[in-house]
């Protein structure tokens, strides 16, 4: 396993924003890099990247069936990562970290298997408007099979979430409240402990979707006291294929399987199938094992860089971004900026989103346009699409200055006079 | 590539000022396109009088590519058959996807070569759909008969 | 990506394994080992392993939605890979080809979205006893939620699929037969052609699950003509967190999507969504996309090695194995031999299969033992446990010999006069 | 490690032919243990006499690490109250996991030694499984009461 070298002195809230660079191979691969697509996707440290390479090389077996030592060691890595989840986000037992593919599996199983026992018609599900497309349409696939009833907290005036009216909206009948940590296209920071004593007040559960927080902000479940919590890990400089559902474990306890196969069930006969207990009854089928072992290299290493030094340098840049793009003619920031983390979406006078994308990029400045998968946010803020940037433990100042001057250059490009 | 290849002059100008744009209340053809990934919309409206387009206009939103597209493909398909609009079609298919060059009949060259400014995408591959999200739309209005029809590229 | 020299020179129907060998980098970390469990899980080639990490390196980004560079390469090799996997199965369209977790999401994603769909309450569905858990437990749930009926088709007097009873118990009742191509206990090769046809004449639909099949048997689904078809992506010497459905296009149109969340739909509102045509409409939420890439590299491995040597190879080493443990006093192998690929089940006298485990890992010899997620098979054949020895492209005939000088010593070992 | 010291010869012995074997017909409280991953079960037996066990008893199949374990169990806790049999199992339980030594009063330190032969599979992580089921199955039996009880290590 690459072992980090021992983090450089930082000067003041911040750190060594080129020592971390240089932990990723991407951008030594691809000089000039301006990487702003972290929400969509982050980049992997070396640590993630060759550790996975060498579990493969040195200790690889499939797990939890094996007898000899090779499956032993692999077993104990993929064990030990999920413990690593645990320890990340203080969850109170390693039962409580269940291994999915993403949020969005996250999502489906909490919809199919918990929602699909314990939620009956009429009952009503809160979601807000900053939802991503994958914390919305489980909850509408339930609700067309079940009779549920979605109800939307609408944005405030800032663009962030209504308090007040989560207040208002949530009733007797309000049996799960599922709303995003952070939101994905303003990155809108939601004040999670309070949303969950308010939920827990009226006898409802609360789902939090961490994919955006966990990478950005330290997340304490048990403080937060929520009932749910999924993250993705290539979100969080993990791999693809692999995300935590974290919950409750006597909610986990209650939940029936939802996928079924190998490793989930006790015995199996044609007639009847017992099941494991929780974690294993929710992951069927050979896990993701690489994927687990890389997540859990991901965490070490934002660990080790430190959480509350990352959420720090994100808050600085988000600011400092924030600011530039304000004062910029023609620019437009979507929603008002105090609570905001890691993301900045915005728009040009006379230059569709899409178009901005593809000039930038041929000055290597990577951002995401569009929707975003938040349809119904963009529907409410009245927007097609947006300009989005997202920064990263890898970014700093000078990606935000290399977008300002790709913008004026997509300025310069599209106001320029032209022979009709 | 110069991103001046691809946004031309003739590219801004009809992005800026779509001809042929608005809802045709007479319309005999019309479908609703869309590009989920970007989330660029257009609806096509075609009147035919036999085989023959009389009248094609446009509405939506999009970015530039698939405005001007849009806007230059309701210029060159008004007046001809729907056989030469699939030929302009198809030509233009090629064009913009770097595909083996499909020749147009003589009469159709002109238009084929009004078509020629947004042949600059074709070295930009995740624009491609917003250049041919227009003609997919036309395509799907003619083959659902008199009915409205949706298609979407990805 | 790291290219393969050339195939060396082959002697026979042969080919060169110790270069084969070199490939694998878990043997020159782990000298001496007798890898004997490639059922469970296969060990990857260096071109999968660095080629992964390489993709993290050098293109990585989310796919589908990104306009800049690195996203449209990763994209490229994202639908590059299901590309490969269509050529290598032989599907007619790469629509057809929907990347999942594994063969067990695999078979949940059929249970749930086209049985719960197409399946009514009194409808059969026909499995064999030879089914791993992943073919069975998705069939029981489904059983007990719609009022179906599992039909089992029992084995014949080798221990292979008694085809005859299969053709007796095909009723106008039975919708689908859900059978596996290999059985990962005995390593029997169903006459796979013959049962689509005769389900096919019935007007059953049928799936194949291809988790053993595929990294042991050239595999062309148009060829053999069945509706799904299953694979685990590990299993056939590439990363885990990877699989695949195959299903004929006509099927997947009809089928509604299963997860949900981003990329699988078209537009969303609060009130409605519309979903993608297949593939897309099954694969919900980022996709495991460096699982994808290296399950391609591990399909083009398997084709440089070239699949009807790996196919010769693999039976040579099957029939030397059965030949060899046949001969040994008090070793009894399970099933007869003349269609078995890749694996060997075995018990010795006086010593259970946990303990001859142990015993062989102490000399380097991985086997696995219990009941190989088939508890149903082992119920039939009346034992408890089978130790199982199973081969890859990696082994040969080395690997036999020190697990028949293994079993010698555990004889010894537990044969030995003991004092009470 | 040599094999002998996780095979002993009284292992083997218990293994080949292990004692108090068969089911109780008259036990006061049973339990079924099962571990998936090898599909070993056992299912223990006790008749309880006020607190005092005055009758152990399994059935079963499994390898000889379980086998030998159940076999021992049932020896040693035979004539033993709930409260001595507990402290048996607390000590086994760190002997074979290679936890922290929890001391067994004098009176039980000869029944302790008997479990010795056992502290072998503490090397062999995988195998410790095998050397507990019996134990927690029998803890089972003894929380539900009269009644049956199933439980499982993984
Ligand atoms: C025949 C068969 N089917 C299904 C499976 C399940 O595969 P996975 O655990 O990769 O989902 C396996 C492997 O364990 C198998 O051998
Ligand atoms: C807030 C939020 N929720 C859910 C998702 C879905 O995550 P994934 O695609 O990894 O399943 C995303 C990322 O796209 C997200 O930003």
């Amino acid at each position: 396993m690459t072992m980090l070298a021992p983090l450089r002195p930082v000067a003041g809230n911040s750190f060594d924003v080129a020592w971390i660079r240089r932990e990723f191979p991407v951008f030594e691969r691809n000089p000039g890099l301006v990487f702003l697509d972290t929400a969509a996707s982050a980049q992997k440290p070396r640590s993630v990247i060759d550790g996975i390479a060498e579990f493969y090389r040195s200790d690889y077996a499939n797990v939890h069936r094996g007898v000899y030592g090779l499956s032993a060691r692999s077993t104990a890595r993929f064990e030990g990562a999920r413990e690593t989840v645990r320890r990340f986000l203080n969850a109170a037992d390693v039962s409580e970290i269940v291994f999915v593919r993403g949020a969005t599996e996250g999502l489906n199983l909490v919809a199919q298997s918990w929602g699909a026992t314990f939620l009956k018609p009429g009952d009503q599900v809160l979601l807000s408007a900053l939802e991503h497309h994958s914390n919305i349409v489980p909850w509408q696939q339930l609700r067309d099979r079940l009779g549920l009833e979605l109800v939307i907290v609408p944005l405030d005036s800032s663009g962030g979430l209504d308090v007040a009216a989560f207040e208002r909206l949530l009733t007797p009948r309000t049996r799960l409240v599922a709303i995003t940590h952070i939101a994905n296209v303003t990155g809108h920071v939601v004040p999670a402990a309070a949303l969950v004593r308010l939920a827990h007040a009226r006898g409802a559960k609360i789902l939090l979707d961490g994919c955006q927080a966990v990478p950005r902000l330290p997340v304490d479940v048990q403080a937060l006291d929520c009932d749910f919590y999924v993250l993705s890990g290539h979100k969080c400089y993990g791999p693809t294929g692999i995300g935590v559902l974290y919950a409750k474990r006597a909610i986990l306890d209650a939940m029936p399987p939802w996928q079924s196969g190998g490793d989930m069930i006790t015995t199996v006969t044609f007639e009847r199938t017992t099941y494991q207990e929780p974690p294993q009854r929710f992951e069927a089928g050979t896990p993701d094992i690489s994927g687990a072992i890389g997540l859990a290299l991901a965490l070490d290493f934002m660990d080790q860089v430190g959480r509350t030094t990352i959420r720090d340098h994100e808050q600085a840049l988000t600011r400092y971004a924030r600011d530039r793009l304000a004062t910029m003619p023609g620019v437009s920031v979507v929603g008002a900026g105090s609570e905001c983390l890691g993301v900045v979406s915005f728009t040009v006078d006379g230059v569709h989103p899409h178009d901005l994308a593809t000039i930038f990029d041929q000055s290597n400045v990577a951002i995401r346009a569009g929707h975003h998968c938040a349809q119904p946010l963009m529907d409410t803020l009245g927007l097609a699409a947006t300009a989005r940037a997202s920064f990263g433990i890898y970014s700093d100042e000078s990606d935000v200055d290399a977008l300002v001057t790709a913008i004026r250059a997509a300025q310069r490009l599209f106001d320029r006079p032209v022979q009709g | 590539m110069d991103l001046r290849e691809l946004y031309q002059d003739i590219i801004l100008d009809h992005g800026r000022h779509p001809r042929n744009f608005g809802a045709l209340s007479d319309a005999s053809h019309f479908a609703h396109g869309h590009n989920p990934l970007c989330g660029d919309k257009v609806t096509i409206f075609v009147k035919l009088d036999g085989d023959r387009i009389v009248e094609a206009r446009f509405e939506g939103h999009g970015c530039a590519i698939s405005t001007a597209s849009a806007s230059l493909m309701t210029e060159v398909v008004k007046n001809k058959t729907l056989a030469e609009a699939d030929a302009l079609f198809q030509n233009f298919h090629t064009k913009v996807t770097g595909g083996e060059q499909i020749a147009l009949p003589a009469a159709l060259e002109d238009d084929g070569d009004r078509l020629e400014p947004l042949a600059g995408v074709k070295s930009y591959p995740a624009r491609v759909k917003c250049a041919t999200l227009a003609w997919h739309t036309f395509e799907a209005a003619m083959h659902a008969g008199s009915i409205a029809a949706a298609v979407k590229t990805e």
